[in-house]
């Protein structure tokens, strides 16, 4: 047995040092090793041919003109479009995440009624009989602030004998009701801020948020000689990189404005318009610097100072944002100034029974909406607007579910953009007319369906499908189609702007400031990484989201320590905001570029439906702004709002 | 007593030896190939049918992108060039029949007017392998996963532009230095104007039948995956760069 | 044991914080580029993760993968003198890098014509030596295996392989750019070691509405960069330890050159 | 029932109360264990650290372990090489101590590292300038040596010690220990520098920078140094404990005091050098690069009294102490002298891992504050369980004091 035994580990021992003596172990390491560095569960790559496809993203309010980077077909990712003037190369963090969005798990996968998936014919029979009952009483509410696709749902209202077509609340409208409403202007307000020698950004957060933004940004890099001034309740991201920040309450823009204008008029400057002396009149009478500085708080010699510049200057331009008041002011000190504030011409129509784009500005939609069938495109109402929308039935596109397709009715799923015919035209605030167009860079990936071409199927409008229309539209613009797809946008130079007047007795009454009860004022600001009233934020765009906005899930409120103290509250501390008709939690940040007596919250939190990056993040503002009409000006705006501060 | 003698004649050398020797020859006879497991290309293709029977050159199908990157394998987009089936006739015809087009043997036993009319191989085993692809494929829209005897993995960046310029004559020279790099066989005899045998199966443009692809269970990679050192041998040979980023990404 | 090596071509940044508002488009293309995986905090797949702490959201700035990360300065004032500033931190690809030497296992190397730090995944163990090396923070380390909600895998980059959870990673000026770059001048029959200005550039560069990033080859002269970097404001983060970045920054306000280094003690720096 | 495993003479408790001991330390063994499974299973996100934090508990604690295990090689250096025969009374549970500490914080590097399945990487692709291959190559290799040091003692043991083959093998052993105690001081010597040498050379962290001499940074010698200033009296320590635990004399404390001068003797000498270099950086690199002393302290949690607490509390208190014969041999004032001694080496080991990323090279960033999380500390308790375990079958089973009798 012995003898077994020692044979027995002799023979293990040479098998032993055999084997190490064949490739076997140290393959198997090598193997091993190579496995570690391709783990199964890890993604792997595709190859092939790589273009960069020209179209437009419409994530972002004005729009970007985008390349979508495609391997073998399949998108990947997306970047600036250096031929189109709106782009330059560059985009907006939100249009940087699109193919992430349209791969996004929180796409629409298919129609959707009362929960049910339903077939698109289904669809149609459902909103044709509502579209039957309804009669006149349908209504629009569109988040498109620049597609032809407004075209096609206004001729629908027209059809059926409605003008209930609404836009998200937006500084295009206010400055529409102030230029074509009160001045009786024509065209659409343009800003040459490439042009202009000094600009000051009446509110206008114009290289973060505001308008065009990546337009202005573009322009902002390519003046180099030109001067930036931002004026505003807080030090925005535009103000970190203008030359000066000059601190101004919101509610006071106006006031500011005029209290300038004061000093223009007092130089001599004049505008051809009827009420010219009665504009005058009013200015210098309740304008007066130090009338300015009793109701806003900015000192009459800073006023001094910036009419001073902007007098010196050759082509000084005033950008407003905010009430219709502050834009009206605004308008009028750019006439007197006649810089580089400019009118654009609005392109013709496709549908001729389409609305202009100023009637679709009319309608204000802060007043409430009540329609027995709203048609609800690309556009969060149920989140921005909480409690102003009712509607009998309510048919909502869009290509994410959000607050809106989740309360509505019917829910459509709309292409990404990516996917589907989509054109950008005059986006808000360019200064020359600008005309882009995108075509399908790929296939969708869901069951979705242009909303205007689902729409053209509701009414015969001379249409079959979007695409036409936007050939229609390409045609009656006279722009080329190939040079369109091929990325290159048509372009109109802005004219100077002509008013009919300054409309003297509305401004004077409009401007006063008006404030809310709480305890203090409320920045309400918007980043384009957090997110838009109508687009949450994106997959990748959280890392860019910096404390000072979100911390874990709780919203962060900046205030000075001024302000802080005055509350008594400290960094960190959770505190309960009440204003409006709601309430928000936050968390206390002190940052000193907030005025005194003011605390800035982000907009564009909070959401409640949504995917894993937006929803339960923070808290939405939206609920505590207050709405405050300007009944000389017969609209109503956020601007003013006030919030009440309490410990929790 | 009988144990220590019995240890002695044999010396304990005897076992050991046996033990030794069995392992080297299953070492190096046996375990290596079970590393291993054959997998068969997706369909039959013959580079001899199309290079020789069809006069194509080998750019009409793996060609340099004008932005220097190279189409290795190609797309349907090419083969339909040639095999000029039309998807959308092809999928009506099928949705006419009543078949679900994802049952493919249903499809090719139905010998569609769309599909056939289309078909350009003479003899059967050559129709019906272009059926296979065409059906399989073609018509559905999907790229034939075609396995690369060169697979190499993401984390590896290789240029076929910076190796282009390569000349198998040139290189005869550096034959010996490149014995274990480099199949010798490929110096022998006239050397081609491409240099495509240097890492690709030897002649592949007249072989009729692929061989298997070898695919390691252990790593995923395949037998033929040129490793790390083997790039390196020849860069240093050649005076090129060895730097990570050179070949890594 | 920090040993200085020159190359020919120098590859680097010259950004802007004039011209930055900080506004994350870079931060978003880089990650696109770059196949860095949003951050989820539940892991469907994993049922053992129940068992610990979630994974991190992107609000924990302390454990994101952000090669390009955008900080914000302050002056320090009180309102209404008070200032903000924004300053993109990419790798700085120094050249003389703190994070090379330390690493045990060559897994990152700055070896290559071009001066272009590397940081190869396969190679790397995690030990994150370099980490706690680099005072730029510039470097990251996969603490989770990547992930990205269903479906969203399929818009992959083909520029860069996704990397496993357990290895460290940084900025590489979207390195395989680089390589695009060169083969597209063989196919043209150009010089690959002589690319002209803007023929290799980074995704963040290509992104920025304004520009504020401009790269290129520092040593060539045709390139903007090399006028730029020599500019009477431009600075190096950190200069006085030695490192030598390839990345510049150009700021007219001395407040924000004063915070590119430290200056609180008697011997001062070079500005 | 397992008495006639016992070392020749010696009284041990019963099988039964041994079970209860050993099933208290398994518990804490297994808590350890799920927390390092987890730890494999999720990746190191399970862990407290973070981008800013690299390096944590568990470096830390391996330093430290390190640090005090270095008893093992100086005390065989000095028994062996220098041949200082009172030694030998205690020469067996250093090395078991040695051994310990390093398998221990090899475990521990295992879970560190974010691909385990690389580790052997080290070796394959080393990298020469790098002082953490120095670390990964001198510990393994002394880890290698320590087990050749300890394998005899296990043989030793009453019934194996039986079979005249073993007995043989034993002896021969003991006779070249010599050549094994000087390798391994050799080995050891260099990593206990690389460990310092590791935080020496980071050129980006000017909290821990220092210059040098030839390759090595002053931190190199001053963390050999404070190793061998702190290991000897650890391992008294230990013994101590043991005695305490086992209400038996097991090494007669003229060996302690002994251990306790050799430590005390060096850790004066650390204590020289590191009070000479950190007046040095504070007053002579630190504003080279534009930094103030103050500016490298923060807050409470990593405020000034840190470093005091190391170096005079915890460094010069104890130096004097053990340097001074009337104090040394005061049985109740040489442990405590040693409890300080160790807590002075550990701060410093915690200081200069977290202490030294925590503190924000740029300007316009923040401090941050690490604090590791259960299942840092679990495995690291793990670790110490393991220590316990191995210590008590050791006892239990192997003539681990040679004393033992003759002081029962």
């Amino acid at each position: 047995m012995s003898v077994a035994r020692r044979t027995f580990i002799q023979l293990g021992a040479g098998a032993t040092v055999g084997i190490l003596f064949t490739p076997t172990v140290w393959k198997a390491l090598d193997d091993v090793s190579i496995w570690t560095q391709n783990w199964p569960w890890i993604p792997t790559l595709k190859y092939g041919a790589i273009e960069n496809k020209p179209t437009v993203s419409k994530m972002c309010e004005s729009g970007c003109a985008v390349k979508v980077r495609t391997v073998a077909g399949e998108p990947f990712g997306t970047m600036g479009n250096e031929d189109n003037p709106i782009s330059g190369g560059g985009i907006c963090p939100l249009c940087a995440n699109g193919v992430q969005v349209k791969n996004s798990p929180n796409r629409i996968k298919a129609p959707m009624l009362n929960g049910e998936e339903i077939t698109w014919e289904k669809a149609q029979e459902v909103v044709a009989e509502k579209l039957a009952a309804a009669g006149s009483k349908v209504a629009v509410v569109s988040g498109d602030q620049t597609g032809t696709a407004n075209e096609v749902f206004s001729a629908l209202l027209a059809d059926k004998g409605s003008d209930a077509f609404y836009v998200m609340p937006c500084d295009m409208q206010a400055a529409d009701k102030a230029w074509t409403g009160l001045m009786g202007g024509t065209g659409q307000i343009g800003y040459d801020l490439e042009g202009a020698d000094l600009v000051l950004l009446a509110g206008a957060d114009a290289l973060e948020s505001w308008g065009p933004t990546v337009a202005n940004l573009k322009s902002f890099a390519a003046n180099e000689s030109g001067k930036f001034i931002f004026a505003g309740p807080m030090q925005t991201k535009t103000a970190s990189v203008t030359s000066k920040w000059v601190p101004v309450p919101a509610e006071g823009m106006a006031a500011f404005t005029l209290g300038i204008a004061y000093y223009v008029l007092q130089a001599g400057k004049t505008a051809d318009t009827a009420d010219f002396g009665q504009f005058k009149a009013m200015v210098m009478s309740e304008y007066s610097p130090a009338k300015v500085e009793a109701a806003t708080g900015v000192k009459a010699d800073q006023m001094a100072a910036l009419a001073k510049q902007l007098l010196t200057a050759s082509n000084p331009v005033v950008v407003p944002a905010g009430p219709v008041a502050a834009h009206g002011a605004a308008f009028a000190l750019n006439l007197l100034l006649g810089g580089a504030m400019k009118a654009l011409p609005e392109f013709a129509k496709a549908i001729p029974s389409a609305m202009s784009r100023s009637e679709m500005l009319k309608a204000d939609i802060l007043e409430g909406v009540e329609a027995d069938l709203l048609f609800v495109y690309e556009a969060n109402p149920a989140y921005a607007l909480p409690e102003k929308i009712k509607a009998g039935f309510t048919v909502a596109f869009d290509m994410v579910q959000t607050e809106t397709t989740a309360t509505a009715n019917l829910v459509l799923p709309s292409p990404h953009p990516y996917e589907r015919f989509d054109d950008l035209a005059s986006p808000y605030g360019l200064a020359a007319a600008t005309y882009s167009l995108g075509a399908p860079v790929c296939e969708s990936s869901v069951d979705a369906s242009n909303a205007a071409t689902f729409i053209l199927g509701l009414a015969d409008l001379g249409f079959e499908s979007f695409e036409e229309v936007i050939g229609a539209k390409t045609e009656a613009i006279g722009a080329d189609m190939d040079a369109l797809q091929g990325g290159e946008a048509y372009v109109v130079e802005g004219q100077t702007p002509m008013a009919a007047s300054l409309a003297a007795n509305v401004l004077g009454k409009a401007s006063v400031p008006v404030k809310g009860t709480g305890t203090v004022g409320l920045a309400p600001y918007t980043l384009l990484n957090v997110g838009t009233a109508n687009q949450a934020t994106t997959p990748n765009a959280p890392c860019t989201i910096s404390n000072n906005q979100l911390i874990g899930d709780h919203m962060v409120v900046m205030m000075g320590s001024a302000t802080a103290k005055q509350l008594g509250v400290t960094v960190g501390a959770k505190v309960k905001l009440s204003g409006g008709k709601g309430e928000c939690e936050a968390l206390v940040q002190i940052f000193e570029g907030v005025m005194p007596g003011v605390v800035a919250a982000p907009l564009g939190l909070g959401h409640t439906v949504g995917d894993e990056f937006s929803k339960g993040k923070g808290d939405n503002v939206y609920k505590i702004l207050t709405v405050s009409s300007e009944a000389a000006a017969g609209a109503s705006t956020w601007a003013g709002s006030t919030v009440n501060v309490a410990k929790i | 007593m009988e144990e220590r003698k019995a240890s002695k004649r044999c010396g304990g050398v005897f076992p050991f030896i046996i033990g030794f020797l069995a392992t080297c020859v299953l070492g190096w006879a046996v375990i290596p190939g079970l590393f291993f497991e054959n997998e068969e290309q997706p369909v039959w293709f013959s580079h001899a049918v199309h290079v020789e029977g069809q006069g194509l050159d080998c750019e009409s199908c793996h060609y340099f992108r004008d932005d220097g990157t190279y189409a290795g394998f190609p797309t349907n987009e090419v083969c339909a060039e040639c095999h000029a089936v039309d998807p959308e006739e092809a999928m009506e015809a099928i949705a006419e029949e009543g078949i679900d087009p994802t049952d493919y043997d249903a499809i090719m036993q139905a010998e569609l007017g769309a599909i056939e009319d289309n078909l350009a191989s003479s003899d059967d085993d050559m129709l019906q392998a272009e059926r296979e692809y065409v059906v399989k494929y073609l018509i559905q829209g999907k790229e034939v996963p075609w396995l690369n005897y060169q697979y190499q993995p993401d984390n590896v960046y290789f240029s076929h532009a910076s190796h282009m310029a390569l000349s198998i004559e040139d290189l005869a020279g550096l034959k010996k230095e490149l014995s274990d790099v480099v199949d010798p066989s490929v110096f022998e005899g006239e050397a081609p104007e491409q240099n495509c045998n240097l890492c690709h199966l030897k002649d592949i443009q007249a072989n009729n039948v692929p061989p298997a692809f070898e695919r390691n269970i252990l790593s995923g990679y395949s037998k033929t995956t040129m490793k790390m050192w083997q790039c390196e041998r020849c860069h240093a040979l050649k005076g090129q760069p060895n730097a990570c980023y050179t070949c890594h990404k | 044991m920090s040993h200085f090596k020159e190359f020919k071509i120098k590859w680097g940044m010259v950004i802007d914080i004039d011209k930055c508002t900080g506004c994350g488009a870079c931060m978003v293309g880089c990650q696109v580029e770059n196949n860095i995986a949003p951050m989820t905090k539940s892991d469907p797949y994993n049922y053992v993760q129940a068992l610990t702490k979630p994974r991190d959201d992107a609000s924990n700035k302390l454990r994101t993968l952000t090669w390009m990360n955008v900080y914000e300065l302050s002056n320090g004032m009180a309102f209404p003198e008070h200032e903000t500033a924004y300053l993109p931190r990419p790798c700085m690809q120094c050249g003389n890098p703190a994070c090379v030497p330390v690493c045990p296992v060559v897994a990152t190397d700055k070896n290559e014509e071009g001066g272009i730090v590397s940081q190869i995944y396969p190679r790397c163990i995690g030990c994150r030596y370099c980490m706690a090396a680099c005072p730029y923070h510039a470097r990251y380390f996969n603490w989770w295996d990547p992930l990205w909600p269903e479906g969203m895998d399929k818009g992959l980059s083909p520029s860069t392989s996704v990397r496993p959870r357990g290895v460290v990673e940084k900025c590489n000026f979207c390195h395989s750019r680089y390589l695009q770059a060169k083969d597209k001048a063989r196919m043209d029959g150009e010089d690959p070691m002589n690319l002209p200005d803007g023929a290799y550039t980074t995704a963040c560069a290509d992104i920025c509405p304004t520009k504020a990033i401009t790269f290129g080859d520092l040593n060539n002269p045709e390139h903007r960069v090399h006028e730029l970097a020599k500019g009477p404001h431009a600075f190096r983060l950190l200069e006085k330890l030695g490192l030598h970045p390839q990345v510049y920054y150009v700021s007219e306000r001395e407040w924000v050159r004063k915070q590119g280094d430290n200056y609180n003690a008697d011997a001062g720096g070079h500005h | 029932m397992d008495s006639k495993l016992f070392p020749e003479g010696a009284q041990r408790c019963s099988f039964g109360k041994f079970l209860i001991w050993t099933a208290v330390i398994l518990a804490f063994f297994l808590w350890g264990l799920y927390a390092a499974v987890l730890v494999l299973y999720n990746g190191i996100g399970t862990t407290g650290l973070d981008n800013y934090f690299g390096f944590g508990a568990w470096i830390t604690f391996d330093l430290a372990v390190i640090a005090l295990g270095a008893g093992a090689f100086f005390t065989g250096l000095l028994k062996y090489i220098l041949k200082i025969k009172q030694l030998e009374k205690i020469i067996n549970l250093t090395v078991v101590v040695g051994f310990i500490c390093y398998s221990g914080a090899m475990l521990v590097l295992t879970l560190d590292i974010g691909q385990p399945g690389r580790a052997w990487f080290g070796y394959w692709h080393p990298n020469v300038h790098s002082m953490l291959t120095e670390v990964i190559f001198c510990i393994t290799c002394y880890c290698t040596v320590l087990i050749i040091e300890f394998v005899p003692l296990v043989l030793e043991q009453k019934q194996l010690n039986k079979i005249p083959f073993i007995h043989a093998l034993a002896h021969n052993m003991h006779v070249n220990m010599a050549l094994f105690a000087g390798l391994g001081a050799f080995l050891s010597t260099f990593h206990q520098g690389s460990l310092g040498g590791m935080y020496g050379v980071l050129i980006g962290r000017p909290f821990a920078f220092r210059e040098g001499f030839f390759i090595w940074p002053w931190t190199f010698f001053l963390f050999v140094l404070s190793a061998v200033g702190s290991g000897p009296v650890f391992t008294v320590l230990v013994a101590t404990f043991m005695e305490k635990l086992t209400g038996k004399k097991l090494v007669d404390f003229k060996t302690k005091a002994l251990m306790g001068k050799i430590a005390g003797t060096m850790l004066t000498v650390y204590m020289f050098f590191k009070i000479l270099d950190t007046w040095a950086w504070a007053t002579g690199y630190l504003p080279s690069v534009g930094l103030t002393f103050d500016e490298m302290f923060y807050g409470m949690v990593y405020g000034k009294w840190l470093l005091y607490t190391e170096i005079v509390l915890c460094g010069v208190v104890p130096a004097i102490m053990l340097i001074t014969p009337s104090i040394r041999n005061r049985p109740a004032l040489l442990y405590t002298a040693a409890i300080l001694d160790c807590i002075g080496v550990s701060l410093n080991r915690y200081i200069f891992t977290v202490q030294t990323i925590a503190f924000p090279a740029m300007p316009f960033d923040q401090w941050q504050v690490y604090n590791p999380n259960w299942v840092e500390y679990a495995s690291s308790i793990m670790i110490v369980a393991y220590g316990f375990l191995v210590l008590s079958l050791v006892y239990r089973y192997l003539p681990l004091f040679p004393q033992e009798r003759e002081l029962n």
